[in-house]
């Protein structure tokens, strides 16, 4: 366990040899450098081949077997109106996830950590229990219950099979567990008086989650939103299970379709239409990685 | 940080109101009441290209604007024409029901992309059972085995025969669409599954021009054998022409073709009761022969890996000398991985193909075998007569033709013999000859779970976990384990 | 308003909180719930204020049975410990808080807000954020948050213990000057005496969920009815001794290994009566060092050795060991005594307070 | 000097006061109905995605449902799926699979290497510790698809390949195929842990960052290595989530195959990397040619959630959950 010899961040008062401090933070980097090459590796090889014919290794080749072959073609599709659909739909359901997700954890979480009410604890105990179902397997189940969802009048043609509204459904359903953990622990860590001081205010309970909880946990809110997001936008199975080709499609979907069964698949392609999707993500990423942190701040004390 | 914090909501909201502008905008693009005349702009959404074609509807007063949903499973930019070809048979239709004095008038509109040819399958299921079914789908004429018996699409047998255009479809094709003496839909295309051959390889390998240009001929004549085609590889792997495993490959994963080396080693498949045989005869020699090769050196123990990429890399570049692969691939080596060599023409001067050689120790034939797509209806569609309208204006020789060469498949109909476009097409015409060993897939409810425990017995004997013989046991017992009743052990 | 606890009582799962709590608090006083912490005290509190269900007993404002209404129902103000304020909101946005709940309309929202900030000296901070704000200055917004909407009853919560000594003894001055002015009844729950004694119009000590004694602060610390009481209340605090009261020759003598005293026959009268060993207490500031300027008479005073000598600034604190038995003394500074020094006491007898070491109730008061 | 009414009101306490508990009752009813509206959506999705299919999945594994018989009524077969499924020939193999995947993976990379990683990265500087932990979370930004096909162009042969590339040959480089000529669980390992790494990964980060930095500089002064700071303060103090890490990726690796099915789709060769939650995938969803088997996919399903019940309930004794559950601090009024 040499890799765990770092030198701490703030001067050690002892006298711990500083030649020791400095190997210390060598062998971290070494480390995490090490750890990091197959990652590094992997999206050069993304970024090269999405600009070439064909990759050898991570150098691109071209006709005479030298090094080139650059072209642009491998991003033709951006001006494929089918990729800016599925771009959509990939939007419509990670917005529709990060909603649903957000407002029911939220008020779930808040119920769980904050509530007296008869069942909670078998509700909590639930919660986690919830996580040994995941969609893989209860695909099938779903199925059924989607074509029922579907033949409610009215609001069946919004949420059942073959709409963006049964996957979006389905896909909240499934983060929820997850969510409402998350946000619970959010809500453990807040201070009780700060509630209490609002429904001395005059607040209802209601009044007292919206206008003064919530914006305690905007934090933990946010850093969930980015992992429903992230969840949603990448979202495949559900999405290709439970709709009829690619009128809802999503970006995951499409990018499937290119490499099917005995398809063409020209792999530099499918690398760059990976990219496309990838690409709002990282920037998104980049702008709120600090906020991604704050995941399990309210969990470190185990509740 | 506190920048950050105010970030974020307006990046949500912005995203919210986008997703809600624009889920605003999907909703608007129902067409209900059909006004006189309609001109549907029909979106034709390739993977890569969408196309639009125009296609004027004039419904008469009084009349009825008929709309069939389309779903095809279509490799990008090459086999669309699956779809399109309904879109474009819709001004004939509309024609010939004018012609008959019918009110009704019809559109397509068509959902054409390219998924895993499973979940297709799966996708046209659970459609069917939600509600949702297409009223027309191109498959794989192997899916009747299973559709047929349950019942989701319907039998055309009796309503075939209203539709002159079918009459050209060559006859002996039918017969993949039908189960129980019933047919379930129309044979839309045609392939052959060849050997494929490095010419420039086997000319290293110290072959004459005429002895490379014959090969074809010697394959088809039963001279040169499997048996053969082994040694040729064996001698290219150990003379360094190519190197060790790279002498002979199938394809990398379970599919349609090895069942013609079944076949070919003299196994049958269904017994007239339906139900399905195995043979454990035929099965046995099939799996020495692939330990054979692999013994050999001419086959990888991880040849069998799926992988589709590294597949397509060995055989399109030259480092493979013999390859078992789909008459279609060759559209597709041309287009996606060699055409900054020279396309089709830098295939035809390195690349050579004939039938599947004889298995001396099986039924010492050649072989290969088709698995058509087919057009089939949707029971669940109330207009099966318009849905086949237009499905016979699709299969006019001009369609079809234009088709098969864009696709690399071969013509279904007898006209396109003498139709100058198809005849002049060199890889069909060269490819034509193949199909007279042409086998087929059976159409039993049972192949799937048959096909797939067949094929256990190669994976396990490739990779070096079962010898033939124990190979055949592993299989008998998942075959009576998944199957029971339903197959029979010879 | 009058505020009634009538048996008042609270446990979660056997574990109680508050026992059984009965006082009478008069319109216009302020209340102390004096006591150590997980005394109950702030649990009384809460049941008060209507966050806590009480599992027995009843709350009654002027009369009326209030344990079935709701916090925001029973027109309380309340400061907290913590401040509790809500840091997404500025100062205004806090103190308005209560008033837009009631939908009061904005000009009279503003105004209200506004002289209560004056009131606190606070009316230029009104758009500061909370985090820019000092502890003090947090404390007056808490305040003002709770007396805007001109609550018939306030509560603290040990509002002043975040806060340094020194703005702790000038808040304490501006909270009671407040609570005068406005008249309204005031529930103070504090673990600090001094907070207790100086402001208090009656202070109620807790222990362990029971109310030990609940009295005006000059009868608690001269008249403490129980062992709890004389021990809790005063600092530092009172010496007990345990003792056996005789009467000899018509004078009490109170007795032990260390202690020989003569005591005042109107004290150890009524201890007496309980035959056998009592306990005897006396604070520190009842017991003098013996000079030349006061001599005393036999039987009251005791030798000892002075263990520990702190000084407090104005006063000397002297730990001193008596025959074994150890006792606090101050004693004003300047006598120039050292750890080690062998001195005389003298013991201000009148002052002495007896408990029965059973029931440990005063026989002097209860 | 007990106070002597102590003992008498534990004992009442527990008894309970007598009061008006109609009223009570009313307002308990009352205050629950609150916490449940807040709960509304929750109930809804859970009973509607989760509860719903559960027992639908239960009763399909009693069915011979197929898409030969799809259209028509369920057929009940009672309990013949089950036998199929424990008689199968690679059922031991494919449990053999499972245990190994889910425990090497999990203990390897999900806690290991999360662990590791955040220990790590929270010990240098911060910006560059948060440049690791941004690469480290790239694989979970990337599709699927995309991140299975690096690691395939990563593996694959001479010429394409980025290994053999890289590594010379002497260095243990193979002339053929690496990743199923080496190893194809390296393979499925790898590629599975280096996603499910990160989530750990952020949560331990997230965790150790909120460990007073007045704990550490104590353990400091008394003159704690690191690595001892690391045992005796960091460790502990994180104790719940790495539990829930425990937990959480336990039940995931249990039930996820996608990265499988891109992978080696269970092969090569007979079910070698073949995992349960694969095989329940396969058999209802992924058949070449048709007739998929959804009762006897049903039947795996279900096996694998009842072990993964089982897991969750063994977790949640092990958490001592109840424990950990604080009571509410506020009343219903």
């Amino acid at each position: 366990m040499t890799t765990t010899e770092i030198a701490p961040p703030i001067r050690p008062v002892g006298p711990l040899p500083k030649t020791r401090e400095k190997m210390g933070r060598r062998f971290a980097y070494g480390f995490l450098i090490l750890s990091i090459v197959p990652i590094l590796i992997g999206y050069s090889w993304l970024v090269i081949a999405t600009f070439s014919f064909r990759t050898e290794g991570l150098l691109p080749r071209n006709a005479e077997g030298g090094i080139g072959g650059f072209t642009l073609r491998n991003w033709d599709f951006v001006t494929d109106a089918a990729i800016w659909n599925a771009m959509l739909n990939s939007l419509l359901i990670a917005v529709a996830m990060v909603i649903g997700v957000g407002v029911a954890s939220a008020a779930g979480g808040y119920a769980l950590s904050r509530f007296k009410f008869a069942g909670r604890k078998a509700f909590l105990t639930g919660t986690l229990v919830l996580h040994a179902f995941k969609a893989e397997m209860l695909l099938i189940a779903i199925f059924f219950v989607l074509r029922s969802l579907g033949d409610i009048p009215i609001i069946g043609g919004f949420i059942g099979f073959n709409t963006v509204g049964g996957v979006a459904l389905v896909m909240i359903a499934l983060e929820l567990p997850l969510g409402i953990w998350l946000m619970k622990g959010f809500f453990d860590n807040l201070p009780w008086d700060m509630e209490r001081a609002a429904l001395i205010d005059g607040a209802s309970r209601f009044r007292v989650w919206w206008q003064i909880m919530l914006p305690q946990v905007r934090p933990g809110l946010a850093a969930l939103s980015l992992f429903t997001f992230i969840a949603g936008w990448n979202a495949y199975l559900v999405p290709f299970t439970f709709t009829v080709g690619s009128k809802v499609a999503n970006m995951p979907v499409f990018l499937n379709q290119l490499i099917s069964d005995t398809a063409p698949t020209n792999w530099n392609q499918v690398a760059a239409v990976g990219m496309f999707q990838m690409v709002p993500l990282i920037i998104f990423f980049i702008f709120t990685q600090e906020l991604l942190l704050n995941i399990y701040a309210g969990g470190s004390k185990g509740t | 940080m506190k920048r950050r914090k105010k970030r974020l909501p307006g990046l949500m909201i912005l995203g919210i109101a986008f997703a809600l502008v624009a889920a605003a905008c999907a909703g608007a693009d129902t067409v209900d009441t059909p006004p006189e005349t309609v001109i549907v702009e029909v979106e034709v959404p390739g993977v890569t290209v969408t196309s639009i074609v125009e296609v004027e509807v004039e419904v008469p007063t009084g009349g009825e604007l008929i709309t069939l949903v389309a779903r095809c499973r279509a490799k990008q930019s090459i086999e669309e024409g699956r779809c399109n070809n309904l879109l474009r048979g819709v001004v004939d239709a509309n024609a010939a029901l004018e012609a008959s004095g019918d009110d009704r008038r019809v559109q397509v509109k068509i959902i054409q992309d390219n998924p895993a040819a499973g979940d297709y399958v799966t996708e046209f299921e659970l459609s069917s059972a939600a509600g949702e079914a297409p009223d027309i789908i191109a498959a794989a004429a192997v899916n009747v085995g299973t559709w047929g018996a349950s019942g989701i699409i319907a039998d055309v047998t009796d309503m075939i025969g209203d539709y002159p255009e079918f009459d050209d479809i060559v006859p002996s094709l039918w017969a993949s669409t039908e189960l129980n003496d019933r047919r379930y839909g129309v044979p839309l295309d045609a392939e052959a599954r060849p050997l494929y051959f490095r010419k420039d390889l086997l000319a290293e390998l110290g072959w004459s021009q005429a002895e490379i240009d014959s090969l074809p001929a010697r394959l088809a004549s039963g001279e040169y054998t499997w048996e053969d085609m082994f040694d040729t590889a064996e001698e290219a792997v150990d003379a360094g022409v190519v190197d060790p495993g790279f002498g002979w490959w199938p394809r990398p994963k379970n599919g349609p073709d090895f069942l013609y080396y079944y076949y070919a080693a003299g196994g049958e498949l269904m017994d007239p009761s339906g139900a399905l045989i195995y043979d454990t005869a035929a099965a046995k020699i099939v799996y020495e022969i692939m330990g054979d090769a692999v013994a050999r050196d001419i086959l990888l123990d991880t040849r069998l890996d799926g992988d589709w990429g590294n597949w397509h890399n060995g055989v399109a570049f030259g480092n493979v000398l013999f390859w078992f692969a789909g008459s279609w691939q060759w559209a597709e080596w041309a287009e996606f991985f060699v055409a900054d060599l020279g396309g089709e023409e830098y295939l035809f001067e390195n690349v050579g193909f004939g039938p599947i050689p004889a298995l001396a120790r099986g039924t010492n034939t050649p072989i290969t075998l088709t698995n058509p797509f087919a057009y089939m209806v949707s029971s669940a569609t109330e207009n099966v007569d318009l849905a086949l309208l237009v499905i016979s204006k699709a299969t006019t020789t001009e369609l079809n033709t234009e088709y098969a060469l864009a696709s690399g498949k071969l013509g279904i109909l007898k006209s396109q013999a003498d139709y100058e476009p198809y005849t002049s097409a060199r890889f069909q015409s060269e490819m034509a000859p193949i199909l007279e060993f042409t086998t087929f897939q059976p159409n039993s409810p049972f192949f799937s779970a048959w096909s797939d425990a067949y094929y256990l017995g190669i994976a396990a004997v490739v990779s070096g976990e079962a010898t033939p013989e124990e190979a055949v046991d592993i299989v008998v017992d998942q075959l009576e384990n998944e199957l029971g009743d339903n197959v029979i052990i010879k | 308003m009058r505020v009634e606890l009538d048996n008042l009582s609270k446990s979660w799962d056997g574990v109680v909180g508050a026992d059984r709590i009965t006082l009478d608090i008069a319109d216009g006083d302020l209340v102390a719930f004096l006591g150590p912490s997980g005394c109950g005290k702030t649990t009384t509190l809460l049941m008060v204020a209507g966050i806590y269900k009480p599992t027995g007993g009843t709350i009654s404002f002027d009369g009326r049975v209030v344990n079935e209404v709701a916090p925001k129902d029973r027109g309380i103000g309340m400061v907290f410990q913590s401040y509790a304020l809500y840091p997404h909101m500025t100062v205004f946005g806090n103190i308005s808080y209560p008033l837009r709940i009631q939908k009061v309309n904005k000009g009279e929202i503003r105004e209200r807000v506004q002289r209560v900030a004056d009131m606190m000296g606070i009316g230029d901070l009104l758009d500061r954020n909370i985090a820019q704000l000092s502890g003090g200055q947090q404390q007056r917004v808490s305040l003002g948050r709770a007396l805007v909407k001109e609550p018939q009853l306030l509560l603290f919560d040990e509002p002043l213990s975040n806060l340094d000594a020194r703005l702790r003894l000038s808040m304490r001055g501006e909270i009671k000057r407040l609570q005068d002015g406005l008249g309204i009844t005031s529930i103070y729950v504090t673990h600090d005496q001094v907070e207790a004694m100086t402001m208090a119009d009656k202070i109620a000590v807790m222990s362990k969920g029971v109310l030990q004694a609940y009295d005006v602060p000059e009868d608690l610390y001269d008249r403490p009815k129980t062992l709890f009481v004389a021990g809790f209340v005063g600092n530092p605090p009172m010496n007990f001794f345990d003792v056996e009261i005789m009467r000899t020759d018509g004078d009490f003598r109170a007795k032990s290994g260390a202690i020989d005293l003569v005591l005042p026959a109107d004290r150890a009268e009524k201890a007496a009566a309980a035959k056998g060993k009592v306990i005897m207490g006396i604070r520190p500031e009842d017991v003098d060092l013996v000079d030349d300027s006061a001599p005393a008479g036999e039987g009251l005073t005791l030798t000892g050795e002075i263990t520990v000598v702190e000084p407090l600034g104005r006063e000397d604190l002297l730990g001193v060991g008596i025959n074994g038995v150890d006792m606090h003394v101050l004693v004003d500074k300047a006598r120039g005594v050292r750890v080690g020094d062998s001195v005389d006491f003298v013991f201000n007898t009148s002052r002495v307070q007896f408990f029965d070491p059973e029931t440990e109730l005063s026989f002097l008061w209860a | 000097m007990t106070p002597p009414l102590e003992k008498e009101a534990l004992v009442r306490a527990a008894v309970g006061e007598p009061g008006s508990t109609r009223r009570t009752l009313g307002r308990r009813v009352r205050s629950t109905a609150t916490a449940y509206g807040f709960l509304g959506p929750t109930i809804a999705l859970v009973l509607t995605f989760f509860v719903v299919p559960g027992i639908l999945l239960l009763i399909l594994s009693f069915t011979d449902l197929a898409s030969v018989n799809f259209g028509d009524p369920w057929n009940f077969v009672g309990f013949a799926n089950f036998e199929r499924l424990f008689t199968d020939r690679f059922f031991p193999k494919i449990l053999r699979n499972t245990v190994f995947y889910v425990f090497t993976t999990l203990i390897l990379f999900n806690l290991g290497l999360a662990l590791v990683l955040a220990l790590v990265t929270t010990n240098i500087p911060r910006r560059s510790g948060f440049f690791f932990r941004l690469v480290w979370l790239l694989p979970r930004l990337t599709p699927s698809v995309v991140y299975i096909l690096m690691w395939k162009r990563i593996a694959q042969a001479e010429p394409f390949g980025i290994y053999n590339q890289l590594v010379p040959e002497f260095l243990g480089a193979s002339g053929g195929n690496l990743f199923l000529g080496g190893s194809p669980w390296t393979f499925v390992i790898l590629t599975n842990g280096f996603i499910g790494a990160s989530f750990g990964m952020i949560i331990f980060t997230s965790a150790l960052l909120s460990i007073p930095e007045d704990l550490l500089t104590a353990a400091k002064v008394d003159g704690a290595s690191t690595w001892r700071i690391i045992r005796d303060i960091k460790l502990p103090l994180i104790k719940w989530p790495l539990l829930f890490i425990a937990t959480y990726q336990t039940l995931s690796l249990l039930t996820s195959f996608e990265y499988i099915l891109l992978l080696t789709e269970g092969g090569p060769g007979l079910f070698t990397t073949e995992v349960w939650a694969l095989t329940a995938y396969k058999r209802a969803f992924a058949s070449y040619a048709g007739n998929s088997q959804w009762a006897f996919g049903a039947t795996w399903a279900i096996v694998l959630v009842t072990v993964a019940l089982m897991f969750a309930v063994v977790y949640v004794k092990l958490f001592k959950f109840k424990e950990l559950i604080q009571e509410p601090r506020i009343d219903n009024l």
